[in-house]
């Protein structure tokens, strides 16, 4: 591969693309921390327990969000979640989430290690359906769902914002330009505005 | 397409996993010796019916998953967690088409 | 009766009714000297060669369905000699010399055509590996040859050599490789089999195999029980099945593989080419089908028949290399039933049982082995022993870890 | 004039508008609603292309999918696209379409010379002949072949269309638009789950189209306005798969010159249904007669569609040959629309249908047959004979002969779906038995005509598939239609009957196959290529079984059919691929320094997903290799810094995290004190390599462990695996930190002088920061771990930092070592420096190697289990005289060495190694290398030959230590 081959959408410029006319999608990177929570063994509770008390969060179950102080905790995996919220400082969200579950469990902090791309609109859901293989009808999904599955070959952990409807794509950081390009390349059918 | 009804996530393509095989087998102690782990690595009955076998739930929620499926239908008939038992069905499947190449249209 | 282009002109001329049966129709004797079961590729060439070379004509192949529909009639027709261990190569060398004088021999049009088989690579990783594996082939006498970026672009116009993702940085060809017509294969060897004597029983399924005292001493079948002195496998995919009639556990799973074919066109493709950086090769039918295929579904199964997803892997992965194939149609879509081993290559062995035998574990590639394969399982199962281009395929390896992982792939039979 | 077989009115063509176009170059008219076939029918186009083999003039045959006969090459040229049946193509402006498979023109094409050859030419020829001499297939005959094979030309360029892909879910999914799948989508519907329909053809109705055109629109209507269904038409099911999971193909431009901007050309769905209804109706068969492929002869139910649908006559005179009384029904069709009708040629010796036929003043021939046809390039007749009577015939002049033979329900889909098929007796043809999957048969596909019958079928499948009532569906107006049977195939006589008009096979064809021992229908079929043509025999199929079945002395039904698979119709590829295709076929993984080393100019390479810097050029590098060796040699020399983000990071957290890392490395971790890093190696359970390491101990329960690169991802599922399914027990938490932090190597002799610059809050002096030891610091602010480990064989730091620090902390580097002289190095010169030092990469750990080949066995702890143990211990792999890592030199110090040589004893050629890795050296003289040799240890002092035959390069060489520099490792630790 070449040089120039490697385009750096990473930076979403603000515009409209694709066809135009129709309902366009928007497109934004969210700016975030993001945090690993893992129970240790047999602490789950502890841990529901520590965060319920720190962050007033009721960690979610299978495939679902739930909103805490500041902060949104996402099912990513059995008692392991990811905990979401604006940027702070360098290790502050990770060191008060370690200071709340103490032993009970493992934090990590992931807030370089993932990156979050909003995309928004009527055809929101459409444009994602060109590759994501999870039903996301609102009879089936909807606000407040998270479902971690395949985008365009790449790991995804997807939630629901609102019923816009609104998507968060959390992706791998090393990966997030090339989600980007095949992101916007989908979107270009509907049209899709940078803010 | 194979589905598999992850216990976490619910129902997904087989895409989002991969397979790592015969979950029979059980990895012997570390003393049993070369002919336990000969067997453990490469001994298999390969079974034409029911298998039961690991799928990683990779682009999910990381769990290797206990899958019991038929190896002439696809059909998948249970999934579990790594530490759950899992009923594998007694009799060959009915659904086992007929023979290939018997003349017949089958699949 | 021998097949010419006066006899077709002969039979052309009285209306096509003078021919006979390529091979006879025959019911089961009580018993044979040895019984091949299996009526594929690897079986009739094993029949074949054990009445051409060892004198053995008491001989029955038993297929369960009609021959030559297991993976000899539904494989990508791929024919090559181009190995990395040097196990590999004197063995695989052999059966393409074999199919260099197959249709002479056999006096059938295999369609045997020595295009070249081009392994494209896209990494100094890929490109080293395929180095060390044409001087290896030329070492011990195989033809190879190291092709540039230049080189593909002229001889594969089709192929993108900038490609956007992987650019391709050039390929090992093995001119002497190609392909060869599937079901002629199957027919050719099973008519000259029978006309060595070697009754072909179709439609005869073995549900039993009897062993007594750590010998076998026949068979039981959907047409009855028949004896033998000597039993061999060539199953393929159905290998763990009858190995356990014979109460043997092999290191060997069923996976599926799929394969493709375009509506035909006019002269596209001219050589046989394997993409590196996605699991895709591809040639031309003579009847102007583009036959293509790429990995493994990847879990156990004893179905012909394959998912959408390795589909969309592959037919991706021939269009990234081959833009222009884009606007063709595929036309067709199947599958079958390897016997993938746990190190990627072939089990032509004894086994622990007296008188059984076996050619086995030949994953998606055994297809350019067949006539190789057919004439070392002769020789091991006439003399008991194996032939020295097959000394290094035994069952017992995998105890003794003398391994032929080709590809360092470990033991996983849906990675191989 | 133009058009002159359109007729004045009937028909859904839009009449009010003309569409231009082009067939072989000659200009055409016709109207929107038509399809390249219909219009070129209304022109009174008659020859549209020649067969496979013999190239015999063909015409329109079909009015759909089953389309034998009329392919045309479509568009020109990048958009070519061969073998597109013209019967689907729907009429746009400009269009352009041509002939194919003949030359040089289609009314004169030399190749039809080969029908004088034609019984040479019989089923299977090319088996028996063509042997001699054998040097001649490749050179002649093959060559030859090909070329008069194959059908269309395809484009030689890039398609400049784009495709898109779909995922979708529904509860119900309905597989065909007649009057069946819209009953059933209508109920369905009506209940409130979640519907698609999936209609190939541009037009939803099929049966009902110019029949009951009221029912039908209403059908549409309430549709259209159900929220809950989604219709798509233009859209072919082409292959059902397991789960009822289908895959279906969307034209969605194809109907137009070229896609507009950003619309792609084609979809491609991939649609998970809870349950499937079939209503893919059936297809028309024809009756092998002598000479049945002349232009002008037809379906039946084809010519009745070009006059209903799209208002064409076919021909001005018809004749029907039928053995069932639906056909018939075709026929009043056309007779009403105003085309002069011949009589009707019928085997049965009498049906309802005759009489009505009668009653309307057509002569029917009773107990009949057609055993030929006249004309050259078009139909002029039919040669008419009572079954039985020898040699006496009538010629009845037509010039349009509509042939049914009954009709294939379409079970494609439904015996993909493993449901087993019944013969109908009724129908002489197979029908759907019960579904294993949760999947309904309705309508002509499940073995039930007529109007009426269908849609009530279709209701019930309906109601079926969504547990809604059937009964509120009001049913279309119908004309009787009954398609009962009298079995009848072929009729005998000379000429040519062809059972698979494609392809050029003819009944004899079958029978000559049955004679020579390939009787079983695969084998005949194979033998034949009878069904193997791009309409996969949907109208002749079932009549080639019948021939086999006569000839084998059996029964149709006990005979069977050649399997069914996908497609149903052909499929684009470039569909498939959708966007998964250039840059997109796999994603691209970037270090977040990515962008600096684009402004700096570097050469990159492909490391698996990754991009990575090669090297970095500079105006004083004369080549590639310039720049390596200055990078190398500012590491050995001064200071060098390499982004090494790419290595996998896994964090380990847990009471049991020692344990664990103790079971899946070879060494110990359990003892390695906080603060420290230790190199690990891991086997894989059969014993070998699997990858390699460093792993350092931030806390009692806190590991951070390396892989390779490569091994990232595998080893994260490795220990997911033992961590799950064989020790649950432990308690240990993993995750993936491979992005969270970039990485950069500061290796050198000013490697701790340029980082004492920057480091904040730690002593990286060599007392208070000893070899392998890990710390926390920062870095302009900015947190990182520095640990003291070395991949270069010089003393080494690597600083990892949260990647959106990269930069900051690249360039604070940069900045430090720019006294020294600092150069950012690649993946050229951390190989170079790598062999220098004889450290394993890949390149040596390829999965085929022990511990012990390359010098690693001494990291074999003495006690307790660790993964690959056991059968590391193989006699196999314990061997002594497995190939080991040995260094090579050559004697002569100028000359190349090249990665993958083989070692070999000076004049022979029995390879005894090979070189795994190979660099230009900056410590030493010349070129050095790995390699893996047999008996290794013992060679090294000796003398060898290195060849690249590949490169016709032979080198006398040196076996050496692999540890080219600084052996004791001494200079790690300063
Ligand atoms: C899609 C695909 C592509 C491939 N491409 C290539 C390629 O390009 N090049 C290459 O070299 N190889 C290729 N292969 C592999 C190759 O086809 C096989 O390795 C080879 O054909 C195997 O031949 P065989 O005679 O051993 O097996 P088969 O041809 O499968 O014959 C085994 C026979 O045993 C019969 N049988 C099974 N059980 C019983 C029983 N109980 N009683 C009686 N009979 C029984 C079966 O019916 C079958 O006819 C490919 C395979 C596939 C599926
Ligand atoms: N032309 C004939 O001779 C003929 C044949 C059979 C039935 N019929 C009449 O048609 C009516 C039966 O109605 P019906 O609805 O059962 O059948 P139908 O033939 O009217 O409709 C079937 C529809 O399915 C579509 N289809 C088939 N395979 C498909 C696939 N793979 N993907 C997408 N679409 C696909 C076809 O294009 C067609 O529009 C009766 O009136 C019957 O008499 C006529
Ligand atoms: C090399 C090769 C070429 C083929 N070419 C065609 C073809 O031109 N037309 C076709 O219908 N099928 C073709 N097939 C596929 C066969 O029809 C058939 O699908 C395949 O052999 C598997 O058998 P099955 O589908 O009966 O299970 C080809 C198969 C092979 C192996
Ligand atoms: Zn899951």
């Amino acid at each position: 591969m070449s040089v120039s081959d490697v385009v750096k959408a990473d930076h979403l410029t603000p515009g409209a693309y694709g066809a135009v006319g129709g309902d366009p999608v928007r497109i934004a990177r969210v700016t975030c921390d993001v945090v690993q929570v893992m129970a240790r063994k047999g602490r789950a509770a502890d841990v529901a327990a520590a965060l319920l008390a720190s962050h007033e969060v009721v960690l979610p179950g299978p495939g679902a969000a739930a909103e805490g102080r500041g902060m949104t905790a996402l099912w990513v995996q059995p008692e392991g979640w990811f905990v979401v919220a604006p940027r702070a400082g360098d290790g502050v969200l990770a060191g008060a989430l370690k200071a709340s579950c103490g032993d009970a469990g493992s934090v990590v902090d992931q807030s370089h290690g993932r990156s979050v791309i909003r995309i928004s609109g009527s055809r929101a859901a459409w444009v994602l359906a060109k590759s994501c293989r999870v039903d996301l009808h609102p009879s089936v999904f909807g606000p407040g769902r998270v479902a971690s599955t395949q985008l365009f070959h790449l790991g995804v952990t997807l939630r629901q914002v609102d019923a816009v409807p609104s998507y968060d794509l959390m992706v791998f950081s090393t990966f997030v330009t090339s989600f980007i390009e095949a992101l916007c390349q989908a979107a270009e059918e509907t049209g899709y505005v940078v803010a | 397409m194979i589905r598999i009804d992850c216990p976490s996530c619910g129902g997904r393509d087989e895409v989002e996993f991969a397979y790592r095989g015969d979950a029979t087998v059980v990895r012997p102690a570390g003393d049993a010796g070369e002919e336990a782990f000969h067997d453990f690595v490469y001994r298999r009955a390969n079974p034409r019916g029911w298998h039961v076998e690991w799928w990683y739930h990779q682009a999910g929620c990381r769990q290797f998953l206990k899958v019991v499926r038929h190896t002439m239908t696809h059909e998948v008939h249970a999934v579990a967690r790594a530490g759950d038992r899992v009923e594998v069905p007694a009799a060959e499947h009915t659904g086992v088409p007929a023979a290939e190449h018997k003349g017949v249209p089958a699949a | 009766m021998r097949y010419s282009g006066l006899r077709l002109f002969a039979e052309a001329l009285r209306g096509n009714s003078g021919w006979k049966p390529a091979w006879r129709d025959v019911a089961p004797q009580k018993s044979y000297d040895v019984i091949i079961i299996g009526g594929g590729g690897h079986g009739l060439s094993t029949a074949y060669y054990l009445a051409k070379e060892h004198g053995i004509t008491n001989v029955a192949v038993l297929e369960k369905g009609p021959i030559g529909l297991g993976n000899t009639g539904r494989n990508t027709t791929i024919v090559r000699s181009n190995y990395l261990l040097p196990q590999n190569h004197f063995f695989y060398e052999k059966a393409l010399s074999l199919w260099e004088g197959l249709e002479q021999d056999l006096n059938y049009n295999a369609m045997v055509s020595q295009r070249g088989v081009i392994n494209l690579f896209h990494a100094e990783g890929t490109r080293n590996a395929a180095v060390r594996r044409g001087n290896a082939m030329l070492l011990d006498g195989i033809d190879a040859e190291l092709l540039d970026k230049e080189q593909i672009r002229a001889l594969c116009p089709l192929v993108d050599v900038d490609n956007a993702r992987f650019p391709v940085l050039g390929g090992l060809m093995q001119r002497r490789g190609g392909t060869a017509r599937h079901d002629a294969v199957a027919w050719g060897f099973a008519r000259a089999a029978d006309q060595r004597g070697v009754d072909i029983i179709q439609n005869c399924e073995v549900t039993g195999i009897d062993v007594e005292g750590g010998v076998v001493t026949g068979v039981r079948t959907t047409r009855g029980r028949i004896g033998a002195k000597k039993i061999g496998l060539a199953v393929a995919g159905n290998t763990s099945r009858l190995a356990q009639m014979a109460g043997l556990e092999v290191p060997i799973e069923s996976h599926v593989l799929q394969a493709f074919v375009s509506e035909g066109v006019k002269p596209l493709v001219d050589q046989v080419i394997t993409f590196g950086a996605g699991h895709f090769y591809i040639s031309q039918s003579d009847k102007g089908g583009l036959v293509f295929g790429g990995g493994l579904d990847g879990w156990n199964t004893y179905a012909q028949r394959g998912n959408l997803p390795v589909v969309d892997h592959v037919w991706s992965a021939g269009i990234a290399m081959m833009p222009s194939l884009s606007r063709l149609r595929g036309l067709r879509q199947w599958g079958g039933v390897m016997d993938m081993s746990f190190d990627g290559s072939p089990i032509i062995s004894k086994t622990p049982i007296g008188g059984l035998y076996m050619t086995a574990g030949w994953c998606y590639g055994g297809f350019k082995a067949t006539p190789g394969s057919g004439w070392c399982h002769a020789w091991t199962i006439a003399q008991d022993a194996p032939h020295k281009l097959n000394e290094a395929f035994r069952l017992d390896r995998f105890r003794t870890g003398h391994l032929l992982d080709e590809r360092g792939n470990g033991p996983f039979p849906w990675m191989q | 004039m133009t058009q002159m077989f359109r007729m004045a009115s009937g028909g859904i063509v839009d009449r009010s508008r003309t569409i231009g176009f082009r067939f072989d170059g000659r200009a055409y008219q016709g109207h929107p609603g038509d399809t390249l076939a219909s219009a070129l029918l209304a022109n009174g186009v008659r020859l549209v292309g020649r067969s496979f083999k013999l190239h015999r003039p063909r015409g329109i045959f079909a009015a759909g999918a089953e389309e034998p006969n009329a392919l045309a090459e479509l568009r020109t040229g990048a958009r070519r696209e061969p073998n597109t049946r013209m019967t689907q193509i729907e009429l746009y402006d400009g269009l352009e379409a041509a002939s194919q498979n003949r030359w040089p023109s289609l009314r004169w094409d030399l190749l039809s010379l080969n029908g004088l050859i034609a019984p040479l030419l019989s089923a299977g020829f090319y088996y028996k002949t063509f042997m001699w001499p054998a040097s001649f297939w490749e050179k002649v005959y093959e060559p030859l072949i090909r070329r008069s094979a194959g059908l269309g030309r395809a484009s030689r360029e890039a398609d400049p269309d784009r495709y898109d892909t779909m995922q979708a879910h529904c509860d119900v999914l309905v597989i065909g638009g007649g009057v069946a799948g819209l009953a059933a989508a209508l109920v369905a519907g009506a209940s409130g789950v979640r519907v698609m329909l999936c209609e190939q053809d541009f037009v939803l109705g099929a049966g009902l189209i110019g029949e009951d055109e009221a029912w039908r629109s209403a059908a549409l209507e309430r549709l259209a306005g159900m929220a809950n269904v989604t219709l798509l038409a233009r859209t072919n099911v082409f292959g059902a798969y397991d789960a009822n999971v289908v895959g279906a193909l969307e034209r969605v431009a194809d109907h137009v010159a070229e896609p507009g901007a950003f619309v792609p050309r084609q979809r491609y769905w991939t649609i998970r249904a809870g349950r499937v209804v079939h209503a893919t109706g059936a297809y028309e068969r024809f009756i092998a007669f002598p000479d049945n492929d002349r232009p002008g002869v037809m379906l039946a139910g084809a010519a009745a569609t070009y006059v209903a649908r799209y208002g064409v006559h076919p021909g001005r005179r018809a004749l029907l040959f039928a053995n069932n009384d639906a056909a018939y029904q075709s026929l009043f069709t056309m007779q009403d629309a105003g085309v002069t009708v011949a009589g009707v040629v019928d085997p049965r010796a009498d049906s309802a249908a005759q009489a009505a036929a009668r009653a309307r003043g057509i002569t029917v021939w009773s107990a009949s047959q057609v055993v030929g046809t006249a004309g050259s390039l078009a139909l002029s007749g039919a040669r008419v004979a009572r079954i039985g009577s020898a040699g006496t015939d009538t010629l009845v002049a037509a010039d349009v002969l509509c042939v049914s033979g009954g009709i294939n329900p379409a079970v494609q889909l439904a015996t993909q779906s493993r449901t087993a098929v019944a013969w109908s007796e009724r129908l002489a043809s197979w029908v759907p038995g019960a579904a294993l999957l949760p999947q309904f048969s309705a309508g002509a596909a499940n073995g039930v005509t007529g109007l009426r019958e269908a849609a009530a079928d279709g209701a019930r499948a309906g109601a079926g598939a969504s547990g809604a009532p059937a009964d509120a569906l009001g049913l279309p107006e119908d004309r009787p239609s009954d398609v009962t049977v009298l079995p009848f195939w072929e009729v005998k006589g000379s000429g040519k009957a062809f059972v698979d008009i494609q392809d050029d096979v003819t009944a004899d064809d079958i029978r000559l196959a049955a004679r020579e021992g390939y009787k079983h229908i695969e084998h005949a079929k194979r033998y034949t290529t009878h069904t193997m043509g791009t309409d996969q025999g949907k109208s002749g199929g079932l009549v080639g079984a019948a021939v086999l079945a006569e000839a084998r002395g059996e029964r149709v039904q006990d005979v069977g059919m050649p399997t069914f698979r996908p497609f149903t119709s052909p499929v684009t590829w470039g569909a498939i691929a959708g966007t998964s295709i250039g840059k997109h076929f796999a994603p691209t993984r970037l270090s977040p320094l990515h962008e600096w080393h684009v402004k700096r100019g570097a050469v990159f390479m492909d490391a698996g997903q990754w991009v990575r810097p090669a090297y970095y050029p500079a105006p004083v590098d004369g080549d590639g290799w310039d720049s390596v060796l200055r990078e190398a040699r500012a590491a050995r020399r001064g200071v060098a810094v390499c982004d090494v983000s790419t290595l996998g990071k896994i964090d380990v957290q847990g009471r049991d995290a020692a344990v664990f890392l103790d079971r899946l490395y070879t060494n110990t971790f359990s003892n390695l004190p906080v603060g420290r890093a230790r190199y690990g190696l891991m086997l894989r359970e059969d014993g070998i390599v699997f990858d390699d390491g460093t792993t350092s101990r931030l806390a009692e329960d806190h590991f951070f462990v390396t892989t390779t690169t490569a091994n990232a991802g595998p080893v994260m599922q490795h220990m997911e695996f033992y961590l799950q399914t064989v020790w649950p027990d432990l308690d240990v938490t993993l995750a993936s930190v491979t992005d969270q932090w970039a990485a950069m190597s500061i290796a050198g002799p000013k490697a701790r002088a340029t980082i004492e610059r920057i480091i904040e809050g730690l002593d990286v002096s060599n007392e208070a920061f000893g070899f392998m030891a890990v710390a926390d610091a920062t870095v302009k602010g900015c947190p990182v771990r520095v640990f003291r480990i070395s991949f270069s064989g010089e003393l080494a730091y690597e600083i990892a930092t949260p990647a959106g620090h990269a930069q900051t902390v690249w360039n604070a580097v940069l900045e430090a070592g720019e006294a020294f002289k600092i150069e950012p190095y690649g993946v050229e010169a951390l190989g170079l420096l790598r062999i220098e030092k004889g450290h394993v990469t890949g390149a040596e750990l390829n999965g085929q190697t022990t511990a012990a080949d390359v010098g690693l066995e001494k990291m074999f702890k003495k006690r307790g289990d660790f993964v690959g143990k056991v059968l590391s211990q193989r006699p196999g792999l314990t061997d002594p005289s497995r190939p080991r890592l040995v260094g090579v030199r050559p004697v002569m110090r100028g000359d190349q060495l090249r990665a993958g040589m083989h070692l070999v004893e000076s004049g022979t050629t029995h390879s005894l190694g090979w070189m795994t890795a190979v660099t230009r050296a900056v410590e030493l003289e010349g070129w050095i290398g790995l390699a893996m040799l047999r008996d290794g240890v013992a060679r090294i002092g000796s003398r060898m030959q290195a060849a690249s035959p590949l490169h016709g390069a032979l080198v006398d060489v040196e076996i050496v230590s692999p540890h080219f520099v600084d052996p004791e490792n001494a200079r790690v630790r300063v």
